[in-house]
């Protein structure tokens, strides 16, 4: 079907905060890069703020650039269910990212990190590390669903450990946030073992309230999703963040490659795939390290 | 002797509508000119191309023989031209003495508050205003805030000095005052322009008169050559006949009586009769209680005491309740309290009588004839009919206010202040408007700080000193010693009843 | 008349040039489909800020009406959820599920109002106190996820927002109805006229015999069942509510209001313009997502400028009008 | 003077009442180090207030200050970046990253303040869009990702937030010295009263010869500098800035001018008053953290609590100054 050529859209959140940006990046480049390839294959990519706005990028979709295919990274799984369901109904292909809908059955393709994994990876870090006794505040993204299920996940990986985690708060994936959160962490708790900040940018953000603290040596921080400034410092072998969990933004560019290949190649590609999340430490990090990206 | 300022041929329209028609106008260092003519006849108009606020539309103004352009009023204000606006020209947020150095503050790199309050406070003395120069304009009454605009505008040294209608909410003893640094500055060689509807002010003050009729010059001429009447006369374009109708003599039953009435915290023990078909003027001093009676009145300002309609008492929580019980007020304050400025006729007109101009919808045709009627009944000249208030000439304001304050049909008016800035001939009118309401069986409670009016109007004479009734007068025993002795408080009669 | 007319082509003018820009763009963009899609999600924002607009004519502002939707939401869906087991799934679920909407759109509309009439706080203070009442409850209530509507009743409850009456969408159809009504509730009511007398001088309103703080009052009682209303019609369309629902939409339904030509100190409203604000916004998305842009990164900085555009454009008919 | 002081105890007493409940609520709270955070935390915000007051009291307002930040920090990271390899590390390029942040922040606020004063644009509507704008850009340059500061230079730069003189954090000290020469502006200078007057009724202004549109550019671009001059701060904190950077920092800005009692109709102003709603905002979110509340989730709504009550307060006093 070489002469016949197709559109794809796109629609995944807006870029604000660093893994939604890494994950933007990573979807334009690779349009870019199976625009050039495909000549006969057209991308259409909508950001959009609020479920609401997703929806809207949607029903735009179907109604004005005729799309043969959606890659969608759900806003929230719940208020896109239904949209979604409309452009599979209306006979489109549909590959889901990340984030699952919340009836089972109307993708043909799902691509995702593991939400679980990703809490419990860390939780198994922090028990396998941390004596019974020590003490550990964790920062939370936005309030979401996704949240809940890494924190749920964490919480129950580290259960039974004697492992306290004396403060929580949300930090909203944000550096600032985390910042001001760590802060008052610090004034509040003379002993703390090792603060689980859930994502890099925060992690970061983590780190500057510490080292202003002059605290850099009673604790160690985990963060997660593989920035690129974290994951170079546990190449080099940095004592205050030892470990990473990945959550590679990188999916949507296997689920946008993915649903390419479906209307340029013949080869088969329904199906779960599901990016687990894996500790990243010292040696295996180099695999980890993409310089050019921006997250 | 050479004007130092003068305008030759100045036309000036406002879009389409020409207001001055090829005005020729001199004014001379030392002398007062007084500027005469009816609401809207051009008078703030041609004081603002003066002043370098409004840029004529053709014709030319000349400094000094030269002729001049400003492009704002603060550029004429720095060639030493000052006016004293008709409306309010202060900040109300600020206080007397800010207001006063506006734009033209004393100190370097750091405000010298000190200095602008002595300054401020040397000016006020000069003018015997007992205001503070701390006090914020918005606390102020109106008559401290026209003085706070006088000692503005004596604080930029003036070489000509221009007063529009300055006296207007002015209490006699203040006009005095003005009028001893009117005599100061003349004798200093200002020029000064000065407009008023109180003709007398004019034969006592002016060495010359202009009096403008429908944006033209129809008269210039010198102090002696012209009466009060005269100048009425040219103002007008007709003979006045009787500015005061004549009195009224069958009056009804009481229709409105007062028993210890008191509106904290100034009115106190306040009581009062009123009569179908009677006109009770309400006499004294500014800040005497008056407005706070006539507010209490009607519910809008907290009180007790006892109200009876008719005989039988009755509670008036608000202005609804009044107009309920037939009672209407018409506001001392026609531009922050009477009319919505920026709104049409029709809108301001009916505002607090929506309700009869449709259950549900309000039927526009119905408020077009409501209007149409007003306009005719109470002759108000608007150019347009969906002009914005703000725009009429302060006399049709004031018809416009009143036919607002009667289309409720009410069978008790009161009206505070019913011609404050407001010209000869539609003051006339306005008393004959006032003589036919009573005559039709209505009554109508007149609040006024003009003592002619009261005289002229009433049938009896209510007043007030601080906050309590001083004395009434009836018939023949009303005479201006009469009430400015009971506002004085020096008479027998002034023994406060309660 | 003639001065309604003139005063509504400066936005108008704004959106016929969007539509024709659209046109250009895509083929597709004046489709029935389109054209459906883009009036029906005004709808929510549409009927808020025609409640909107008469809060800022009589001379307040209300800051929370974003997380109010979301709140809203999130009680309709825990009340119908409560409810399936003891009324099933029906039409007396989906007018129950209504009445707690409006109902809760009213009560926070009271709230509102009385902190602001009663108490004499500032409007911008009270709603941006709400606003964080409201969404932080929100979250709160749905455990920092998301609330959903129960499966079955979801399926019941969704033609209203996606059927409608001969072709025409539910949610077209009450925005028209809200924005008609509200036009003449402006235009030919005593309460419009009391908003703009309010907004126009409150004092003069007060020496009027208008009741200025139940006027006031009722606006923020209106703007609440409006914002119910709109839950109405948008909780069919998403099933479910969270921390997320509703955000910014304050921002854009005053944006549609002074796009629209309604003077932010009060004292001038105008309904249409302001659903024409609305359609200028709506329209300004929906051709963002037509045409391929350098960078979606850009799209906040188009949006922004063509609001300025739609404003100056306005401006250079009404400064012609010489207000 | 006892005018300054009355209309200061309003805020002052929810401030007074914070610190009270913070200390009861935690031991650490008066501690040295937690008083530096919360007062060193302030300073952006509080910096940017400061010019939000002049704009609002002189009857303006700017949406655009957050996304104004997070665009200067931008151009600032990218600047110095630029200049690593010209300049070396050292002050030379710190003192040009904060000329480029002042620049670019006086030619923000010479944008806004010309399309409000020359164009004669609703002031909502010009910094509703210019906050689109700015945001956008500054994603756009990032890539949707973070820019970072140049690892050498941060370190450099990094004591910039975190030191001090006399052990006083830099960022409190520049506060302090803005908060001053703000107040001294408002009360002491032609400025502050020309600001006062044009807020109160620019008519009046413009006939005694107040150069109003001039007075409020300068509004927009002493605002804009400041936007810059915290930046300037903020930078060295974090070294980053991204699409979040700043995320409303507007509404905290102009909520506490408000807070501190100055009128969102303008003609009031009151710098000490900003200062200390900057203060009471910064509390609220510090005692939050330090307290243990049923759920994090109702943070929200206790902040929207406390920022209503902190004016009802207020109002109780000034209520009694007769206003
Ligand atoms: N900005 C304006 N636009 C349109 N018409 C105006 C404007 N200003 C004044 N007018 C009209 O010009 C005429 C003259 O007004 P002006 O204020 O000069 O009268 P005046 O003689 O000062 O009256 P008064 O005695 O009531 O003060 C009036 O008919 C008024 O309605
Ligand atoms: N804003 C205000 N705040 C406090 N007191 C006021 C205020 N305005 C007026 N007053 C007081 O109310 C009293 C009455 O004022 P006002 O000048 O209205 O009296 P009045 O007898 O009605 O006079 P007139 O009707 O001639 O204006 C005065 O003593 C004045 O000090
Ligand atoms: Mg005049
Ligand atoms: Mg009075």
């Amino acid at each position: 079907a070489q002469d016949q050529t197709y559109t794809i859209g796109v629609s995944i959140p807006s870029a604000t905060h660093g893994f939604m940006g890494g994950l933007n990046w990573h979807a334009q480049q690779t349009i870019e890069r199976l625009e050039a390839t495909y000549p006969q294959l057209d991308f259409v990519l909508a950001t959009a703020g609020e479920p609401g706005k997703q929806v809207d990028d949607l029903e735009d979709m179907l109604a004005t650039r005729n799309i043969d295919a959606l890659v969608v990274l759900p806003f929230e799984s719940e208020p896109l269910t239904g949209p979604v369901k409309a452009v599979k109904d209306a006979g489109k292909w549909v590959t889901v990212v990340d984030r699952g809908l919340s009836q089972p059955g109307i993708e043909d393709l799902y691509v995702a990190g593991d939400n679980t994994a990703f809490g419990r990876v860390a939780g198994e870090y922090f028990r396998q590390n941390l004596p019974s006794g020590a003490k550990i505040v964790v920062l939370r993204g936005i309030p979401t669903t996704l949240d809940n299920e890494r924190v749920d996940a964490f919480q129950a990986a580290i259960d039974g450990s004697g492992i306290e985690i004396v403060d929580m708060q949300h930090g909203n994936w944000n550096r600032d946030d985390a910042f001001t959160v760590m802060q008052d962490f610090l004034s509040k708790h003379q002993q703390i073992d090792a603060v689980w900040a859930a994502d890099d940018d925060m992690a970061l953000g983590v780190m500057e309230a510490i080292a202003q603290a002059g605290r850099e040596d009673e604790m160690w921080i985990v963060g997660g999703a593989g920035m690129k400034e974290i994951i170079k410092r546990i190449m080099d072998g940095d004592k205050q963040i030892p470990v990473n969990v990945t959550y590679p933004p990188a999916q949507i560019s296997t689920a946008i490659e993915m649903t390419a290949l479906r209307f340029v190649s013949d080869t088969p590609v329904y199906g779960r795939f599901i990016i687990g999340s894996t500790l990243v430490t010292q040696e295996n990090a180099a695999a980890f390290y993409f310089p050019d990206s921006p997250f | 002797m050479t004007p130092c300022l003068s305008l030759s041929d100045v036309r000036k329209a406002f879009g389409p509508i020409e207001i001055l028609h090829g005005i020729d106008f001199d004014l001379y260092p030392g002398e007062v000119h007084a500027l005469i003519g009816e609401n809207g006849a051009g008078k703030s108009t041609l004081m603002k191309i003066l002043g370098g606020y409004l840029r004529p539309t053709s014709g030319s103004v000349q400094l000094d023989g030269a002729p001049v352009s400003f492009q704002s009023g603060a550029e004429a204000e720095a060639r030493g031209i000052v006016v004293i606006h008709q409306e309010f020209n202060l900040a109300p947020d600020l206080t007397v003495a800010d207001n006063i150095y506006l734009g033209r503050e004393l100190g370097g790199l750091f405000l010298d508050h000190k200095a602008m309050r002595e300054g401020a406070q040397a000016l006020l003395d000069q003018l015997d205003c007992p205001v503070s120069p701390d006090a914020r304009i918005r606390d102020l009454p109106v008559s401290d805030r026209q003085m706070v605009e006088i000692a503005k505008a004596l604080g930029r040294k003036a070489r000509v000095l221009i007063m529009d209608e300055p006296s207007a909410v002015l209490t006699q003893r203040e006009v005095q005052v003005l009028f001893r640094i009117i005599d100061k500055l003349r004798s200093a060689g200002v020029a000064l322009l000065y407009t008023s509807h109180r003709l007398e002010e004019v034969s006592h003050l002016a060495d010359r008169i202009t009096v403008l009729r429908d944006g033209a010059v129809v008269r210039r001429a010198m102090r002696n050559e012209l009466s009060e009447d005269g100048m009425a006369t040219a103002m007008v374009g007709r003979d006045l006949a009787d500015i005061f109708p004549p009195r009224r003599t069958d009056f009804g039953p009481v229709v409105l009586e007062v028993q210890d009435f008191a509106v904290p915290p100034l009115v106190q023990g306040v009581s009062l009769a009123l009569r179908r078909g009677e006109v009770l003027g309400i006499s004294g001093l500014f800040g005497a209680g008056r407005t706070e009676l006539a507010e209490g009145l009607v519910g809008l300002r907290p009180h007790h005491g006892i109200i009876r309609r008719n005989g039988a008492a009755v509670a008036v929580r608000s202005l609804s309740d009044a107009e309920r019980h037939g009672i209407a007020y018409l506001t001392e304050d026609r531009k922050e309290r009477g009319l919505l400025l920026d709104k049409s006729l029709r809108e301001n007109l009916t505002l607090s009588t929506l309700r009869r101009f449709g259950a549900l919808f309000l039927s526009r045709p119905a408020e077009d004839a409501a209007l149409t009627q007003a306009i005719s009944d109470f002759d108000i000249r608007a150019p347009r009919r969906d002009i914005a208030v703000g725009n009429l000439s302060g006399g049709n304001q004031q018809k416009l206010l009143l036919a607002k304050t009667m289309l409720p049909a009410p069978e008790i008016v009161i009206i505070d202040e019913p011609t404050r800035g407001i010209d000869i001939g539609t003051k006339s009118q306005i008393y004959h408007f006032i003589d036919r309401l009573a005559r039709q069986g209505l009554s109508v409670i007149v609040i006024s700080s003009d003592m002619p009016e009261i005289l002229g109007l009433s049938d009896r004479v209510l007043v007030m000193r601080q906050g309590r009734v001083a004395g009434v007068l009836d018939g023949t025993d009303i005479s201006e010693t009469a009430v400015v002795r009971l506002i004085m408080g020096t008479s027998e009669k002034a023994a406060p009843h309660v | 008349m003639s001065k309604i007319s003139l005063s509504a082509t400066g936005p108008l003018a704004a959106l016929v040039l969007l539509v024709v820009l659209g046109a250009f763009l895509n083929d597709n963009f004046l489709s029935a489909g389109n054209i459906t899609n883009v009036l029906a999600r005004s709808a929510f924002i549409g009927m808020i800020a025609v409640g909107m607009t008469f809060v800022i004519t009589s001379g307040g502002l209300d800051l929370s009406v974003g997380s109010m939707a979301a709140f809203i939401a999130g009680m309709m869906i825990l009340a119908m959820n409560a409810l399936v087991p003891t009324l099933g799934i029906g039409m007396p679920l989906v007018l129950a599920g209504m009445a707690v909407a409006l109902v809760v759109g009213l009560l926070a509309g009271v709230g509102n109002g009385l902190l602001i009439t009663r108490a004499g706080i500032e409007p911008f203070i009270v709603t941006l106190g709400t606003m964080g009442i409201f969404r932080s409850l929100v979250t709160w209530i749905a455990d920092g996820g998301t609330l959903s509507l129960d499966f079955e009743a979801r399926q019941f409850y969704r033609p209203v927002y996606y059927d409608g009456l001969f072709g025409i969408a539910w949610p077209i159809i009450v925005f028209a109805i809200i924005a008609v009504a509200g036009e003449i509730t402006m235009r030919h009511t005593r309460f419009g006229r009391y908003c703009e007398a309010i907004g126009s001088n409150d004092k003069v309103a007060r020496y009027s015999a208008v009741k200025v703080e139940r006027v006031q009052l009722w606006t923020y009682i209106a703007l609440g069942m409006l914002v119910g209303l709109a839950t109405i019609l948008y909780v069919p369309r998403l099933g479910s509510a969270s921390g997320s629902t509703g955000l910014l939409w304050e921002l854009e339904a005053i944006a549609a209001v002074i796009i629209g030509g309604t003077a932010l100190k009060g004292g001038y409203g105008r309904v249409w313009g302001t659903v024409v604000g609305v359609l200028i916004l709506s329209l300004i998305d929906n051709i963002l997502n037509l045409a391929d842009l350098v960078s979606p990164y850009l799209n906040g900085a188009i949006q922004g400028v063509i609001i300025v555009l739609a404003v100056v454009l306005q401006r250079g008919k009404s400064s012609a009008e010489g207000r």
